[in-house]
C-alpha cells in the first residue's frame, strides 16, 4: 500500500479531525505573531483541502467510503461510529470548504481592525469541522453533535461584534432556534434509537419499518433541520443572522445553511430511503403519504420564493436585502426535492391492478436541478455577500438610502456585483441559469403553475438587484470623501468565486455529468448505500 | 397588545397544540418501559468491553472507545462554547 | 456581589472543604474506567469546587492569583491532549481512535478478566488517559467561563 | 400503558419547557424553557436505556448471579446522555453571556422591548 493509498484511505477522518486540530492550536500560534493567526489558518483549510481533492478522486472512481473509528475491522451489530463518504458528502464538503477557504481570505484585511481575532479564528475552524462533520458522518447521533458545533460557533460568531445590540440579538435568535432545533432532533434520534437499537444511519435504514413512531420522527427530523436551513415559515432566523454577522461569518453561515439542507436530503432519501427512493410494489401504501409530502415541499418551496423576493423588494439595508434573496433561492432547492416526490407514479394495468412504481424523468430532472442550485446558491450569494462587505468596509454604511455612485470608485467589486446579480437572476451566461433552467423545465412538467411562479421569482430577484445596482452603484458621487479602494484580498476572494461562477456558466454540462450527476446518483442508490456498511465495504 | 401579537400568539397556541398531541401520542406508543424493544448493539457493546477496550465500566468503554468521535466532538463543544464566552467578553480596544 | 467576595465564615468553610472536593473529583477522574464517573463527571465535580471559591472570594481576587489566559492554556492542553491520543491511535494502531496501548506490557496495558472483577487501576488502555485529557479540559473549560461571566457581570470592559 | 408513565413525564417536561419557549417574554424565562426540554429529552434518553431488575453495566464488583448482557442496564443511552448535558451546558453558557450583553445594551429582559430586528 503505497503512501498516498494511506492518505485516501484515512482521509474521512483527517479532513474532519485536521480543522479541529488547528481549532486547537491557532490561539497558541497567534500568540507568535499578528497575522501568524490568518496564515495558520488558512494552512490549515488548504492541507484539508488537499486531502479532500485526494478522496474526491477516490470516492468519483471508487464509489462509496466508509471509515471505523477505533477498530480497522466491521463487526455486526455495527456498534461503533463510522463515516460514510459519498457523492453528495465530497460534494457537499466541496462547496463548504471552498467557500471557508474564500471567507479566510475575505477576512485577512476586513477583520483587522478587531480585538479577540485568535478566538475568530478559532470558531470559524470549528464552524469548518463541524460542517465537514455532518456531511461525513455516517451515524444519526454524530450528525447531532456535529450539528450542535456548527450551531454553538456560528452562533458565537453572529454575535462577534458585540457592542451592537442588533449583532448580539442576531446571535441569541441564532443559539435560540438551533439549540431548539437540535434537542428536537435529539428527541427524533432517540424514538429511532429506543425502537431499533441503532444510530448507523444505513442500519436504521435498512431496519425501519414505517411505523407511527418513525413518521413522528420523520416529520420531527424534517421540521427541524429545514428550520435550519431557512425554509419559508421558519425563516424569520436568518435575514438577522446574516445581516448582522461579520461578511466572513455570513459566508460561513451560507455554508452552514447548507449543510443543515443536506440533513434534510440525508434524511429523506438515506435514512428514510427505503421509503422514498425505492420503486418497489410494496410501497404503494406509503406513496400516498410521500406525495402528500411533495406537494407540501412544493408550496412551502414557492411561498419561500415569493416571500423571499417580495420581502427583498422591501428592503433598504443591502446584506438584510441579499438575506432575503437567500430565503428564495433556498425555496428553489426545496422545489427540487419536492417535484422529485411528487413525480412518482403507479402503472396501473388494463385490469385496475398497479404493477410497477417509478419516478417520471422530470423528477429525477428535477432533484438534479436543486442540487445544481444548492451550488449556485452558495456561490452566487456568496459573491453578493462579499460585495456587500466590502461596500460595508470602505464606506462603513449599510443602507441603500445613503450609499450612490459606489462605481466610481470600485471598478472591480461594481463588475463582481453585476456578476453576482447575473448569476442569481439566473441569466443565461451563468450557473444560475443552467439549474434554474432545469427546475423550470421539470416543474412545469408537474404543473406549468409551478414553472411559472418559479421564472416570476427570478425575474423578480433580476428587478431587485437592478434596482440594488442603481441605487449603490450608479448616480451622483457619495458626499463623503474618505472613499478609498478596495484592498487587494478582498479582490482575490471575491475574484476566486467569480471566476468559479463563471466557469461553471460557461461549462455547466461538464459540471452536470462530473459532479451532480454522480452525487444525485449517490442519494438515489439506496441499496448502494446501506449496502457499504452492512456487507463490509471497507 | 397590538393585533399582529394576539394573531402569532393563536398560531403559537395551534402548534403548540399540534405537538403536544403528537408528543403525547407517541409516548403512549412506545415500548414499556424497562423492556426494550430491541438490545442487539447494547449487549455486544457489554460483552465486548472487558475484552476490547479494557474497561470494567461499560459507560467509559462507550464513551471514551467504542464511541470516542463523539466525545470528541462533545469536548469540541466545550471548547467552542469557552471560546465563545471568551469572545462574547472580550476587550473591545486594542 | 460576586466581586466583593462573601464573609470570613464562608470563605473560611469554602477553603478548608476545596481539597477535599478536590480530591473526590480526581479520584472520580481517575476510576472512571472502573467505577461510575469519568473525565465529564469528576471535571464538573472539581469545577464547581473551583466555583465554590469564586463565589467566596470574588473573581477580582481570583484574577490576583492567576489569569484567565493561564486557564485557556491548560484547556488547550486538555483539548490537544484528548485529540493527539486519537492522533496516536493513528500513527500507533492504524485508525484514529484505535485503543493502542491496550494489550501492550506498559501502564494500563493490562486487560481485566471478564466477568466481575475487582477493581484494577492498571486496565483500560487509552481510556484513563483519555479520562485525564477530558477531565483538564472540562475542569479548565468550566471554570473560566464561570469565572469569566461573573466577572462580566460586575466590569463593563471585557477580559484579557 | 400504565407502564408508560416515565414517557408521559418526559413529554410533559418537553411541553413545559416548549411552552416556556414560545409564549413567555422574559429572556431568563426562555433559557430555563430551553433546559427544560433539554432535560426532558436527556430524560428520555436514560428511560429507553433502562432494562427491569438491571444492574449499572459496570464489572467492578458485579454481584454474583447477574447474568450479563440481559440483567444490565444499556450502556449508550447512558454514553449519549453525557454527551447531550455536556452540550446544554455549552448552550447554556453561551444563551446566558449573550442575554448578559442584551441586558447592557437595553436595560431590560422583556423580549418586546428588545427586538429590533423586524421584518
Amino acid at each position: 500500500m503505497s503512501i498516498l493509498d494511506t492518505f485516501v484511505a484515512h482521509a474521512p477522518a483527517l479532513i474532519v479531525a485536521i480543522p479541529l486540530l488547528g481549532a486547537f492550536l491557532v490561539q497558541l500560534v497567534g500568540r507568535l505573531h499578528e497575522k501568524a493567526k490568518v496564515v495558520f489558518a488558512l494552512l490549515t483549510i488548504l492541507l484539508t483541502n488537499c486531502f479532500l481533492y485526494l478522496l474526491t478522486y477516490d470516492v468519483f472512481t471508487n464509489g462509496i467510503r466508509t471509515y471505523i473509528f477505533g477498530n480497522a475491522d466491521l463487526t455486526l451489530p455495527v456498534v461503533r461510529i463510522l463515516f460514510e463518504v459519498d457523492a453528495m458528502s465530497i460534494y457537499m464538503a466541496l462547496i463548504s470548504t471552498t467557500l471557508i477557504l474564500v471567507a479566510f481570505i475575505f477576512s485577512w484585511v476586513y477583520m483587522k481592525d478587531n480585538t479577540g481575532l485568535d478566538k475568530f479564528y478559532t470558531l470559524m475552524l470549528l464552524l469548518t469541522a463541524g460542517m465537514l462533520g455532518m456531511v461525513f458522518t455516517g451515524d444519526i447521533f454524530n450528525f447531532f453533535v456535529f450539528l450542535e458545533i456548527t450551531g454553538i460557533s456560528s452562533a458565537a460568531l453572529v454575535a462577534f461584534w458585540v457592542h451592537k445590540a442588533e449583532a448580539v440579538e442576531a446571535g441569541f435568535k441564532y443559539i435560540l432556534i438551533s439549540a431548539i432545533g437540535a434537542l428536537f432532533v435529539l428527541f427524533a434520534i432517540a424514538l429511532l434509537y429506543g425502537q431499533y437499537d441503532a444510530l448507523n444511519i444505513a442500519v436504521l435504514a435498512q431496519s425501519i419499518q414505517f411505523t407511527f413512531l418513525d413518521k413522528i420522527a420523520l416529520v420531527i427530523l424534517l421540521v427541524s433541520l429545514a428550520m435550519k436551513a431557512g425554509l419559508f415559515p421558519m425563516h424569520m432566523w436568518l435575514p438577522d443572522s446574516y445581516s448582522r454577522a461579520p461578511a466572513p461569518v455570513t459566508i460561513g453561515l451560507v455554508a452552514a445553511t447548507l449543510a443543515s439542507f443536506y440533513g434534510v436530503l440525508r434524511v429523506i432519501f438515506s435514512l428514510y430511503g427505503g421509503i422514498y427512493s425505492g420503486t418497489d410494489l410494496a410501497l404503494l401504501s406509503t406513496l400516498t403519504s410521500t406525495k402528500f409530502m411533495g406537494s407540501l415541499l412544493i408550496g412551502l418551496a414557492l411561498l419561500a420564493i415569493l416571500v423571499g423576493v417580495i420581502m427583498a423588494l422591501r428592503q433598504t439595508d443591502l446584506k438584510r436585502l441579499i438575506a432575503f434573496a437567500a430565503v428564495a433561492e433556498i425555496g428553489y432547492m426545496f422545489l427540487g426535492i419536492g417535484t422529485w416526490m411528487a413525480a412518482k407514479t403507479v402503472h396501473v394495468d388494463p385490469d385496475g391492478i398497479a404493477t410497477a412504481i417509478s419516478i417520471l424523468p422530470y423528477g429525477n430532472l428535477a432533484l438534479q436541478g436543486g442540487i445544481f442550485h444548492l451550488f449556485n446558491d452558495a456561490f452566487d450569494i456568496g459573491l453578493l455577500f462579499l460585495v456587500a462587505g466590502v461596500i460595508f468596509f470602505v464606506t462603513k454604511e449599510r443602507s441603500l438610502d445613503n450609499l450612490s455612485g459606489l462605481a466610481r470608485h470600485m471598478k472591480a467589486t461594481t463588475i463582481f456585483f453585476i456578476i453576482g446579480l447575473c448569476a442569481v437572476a439566473g441569466l443565461p451566461p451563468l450557473n444560475g441559469f443552467a439549474s434554474k433552467l432545469l427546475l423550470y423545465e421539470s416543474t412545469f412538467q408537474l404543473n406549468p403553475i409551478l414553472g411559472i411562479v418559479a421564472i416570476v421569482g427570478s425575474i423578480l430577484l433580476l428587478a431587485v438587484f437592478v434596482k440594488v445596482f442603481y441605487a449603490a452603484f450608479m448616480g451622483p458621487d457619495l458626499i463623503k470623501t474618505n472613499v478609498h479602494k478596495e484592498p487587494r484580498s478582498m479582490i482575490i476572494a471575491m475574484g476566486i468565486l467569480a471566476a468559479v461562477i463563471i466557469i461553471i456558466g460557461l461549462f455547466p454540462d461538464l459540471f452536470l455529468t462530473h459532479f451532480v450527476e454522480p452525487a444525485t446518483d449517490a442519494l438515489l442508490n439506496f441499496s448502494s448505500y446501506t449496502n457499504a456498511v452492512l456487507i463490509g465495504g471497507v | 397588545m397590538s393585533k399582529q401579537f394576539s394573531y402569532r400568539m393563536i398560531l403559537g397556541a395551534v402548534f403548540f397544540t399540534i405537538v403536544a398531541v403528537f408528543f403525547i401520542f407517541s409516548a403512549l406508543m412506545m415500548h414499556s418501559f424497562g423492556i426494550p424493544a430491541e438490545s442487539a448493539m447494547d449487549d455486544a457493546i457489554i460483552t465486548g468491553a472487558q475484552e476490547e477496550t479494557g474497561a470494567n465500566n461499560a459507560v467509559t468503554s462507550v464513551v471514551f472507545d467504542f464511541r470516542g468521535f463523539d466525545t470528541l466532538g462533545e469536548a469540541t463543544i466545550l471548547f467552542t462554547a469557552v471560546a465563545g464566552v471568551l469572545v462574547l467578553f472580550r476587550r473591545l480596544k486594542k | 456581589m460576586s466581586d466583593a467576595g462573601m464573609s470570613k465564615i464562608v470563605r473560611t468553610i469554602a477553603s478548608v472543604s476545596f481539597p477535599f472536593v478536590l480530591i473526590y473529583g480526581l479520584y472520580i477522574i481517575a476510576h472512571g474506567h472502573l467505577t461510575p464517573g469519568g473525565g465529564f463527571q469528576g471535571g464538573a465535580v472539581v469545577a464547581s469546587g473551583c466555583a465554590m471559591i469564586l463565589i467566596a472570594y470574588g473573581s477580582s481576587w481570583i484574577l490576583t492569583k492567576t489569569k484567565e489566559h493561564h486557564i485557556s492554556l491548560l484547556e488547550h492542553a486538555g483539548a490537544l491532549g484528548f485529540i493527539g491520543l486519537a492522533f496516536l491511535g493513528l500513527l500507533l494502531g492504524g485508525v484514529f481512535f484505535a485503543n493502542f496501548i491496550i494489550g501492550e506490557p506498559i501502564l494500563f496495558g493490562s486487560a481485566p478478566a471478564l466477568g466481575s472483577t475487582l477493581a484494577d487501576i492498571n486496565t483500560g488502555g487509552v481510556l484513563p488517559l483519555m479520562n485525564f485529557a477530558v477531565g483538564l479540559k472540562v475542569i479548565a473549560g468550566l471554570f473560566s467561563i464561570i469565572l469569566v461571566m461573573a466577572y462580566a457581570s460586575g466590569h463593563k470592559e471585557g477580559i484579557q | 400503558m400504565i407502564y408508560n408513565i416515565p414517557y408521559l413525564v418526559v413529554v410533559g417536561l418537553i411541553l413545559i419547557g416548549l411552552f416556556a419557549v414560545m409564549f413567555k417574554r422574559n429572556l431568563i424565562k426562555i433559557v430555563i424553557g430551553v433546559t427544560l426540554i433539554e432535560s426532558g429529552v436527556n430524560l428520555f434518553l436514560i428511560t429507553l436505556g433502562f432494562r427491569k431488575d438491571g444492574v449499572a453495566p459496570i464489572f467492578t464488583g458485579l454481584p454474583e448471579g447477574v447474568n450479563y448482557p440481559a440483567d444490565m442496564a444499556l450502556p449508550v443511552p447512558q454514553a449519549l446522555t453525557l454527551t447531550s448535558i455536556v452540550i446544554g451546558v455549552a448552550v447554556l453558557a453561551l444563551m446566558l453571556s449573550m442575554i448578559i450583553h442584551l441586558y447592557r445594551h437595553h436595560n431590560t429582559l422583556d423580549v418586546s422591548k428588545i427586538r429590533r430586528l423586524k421584518e
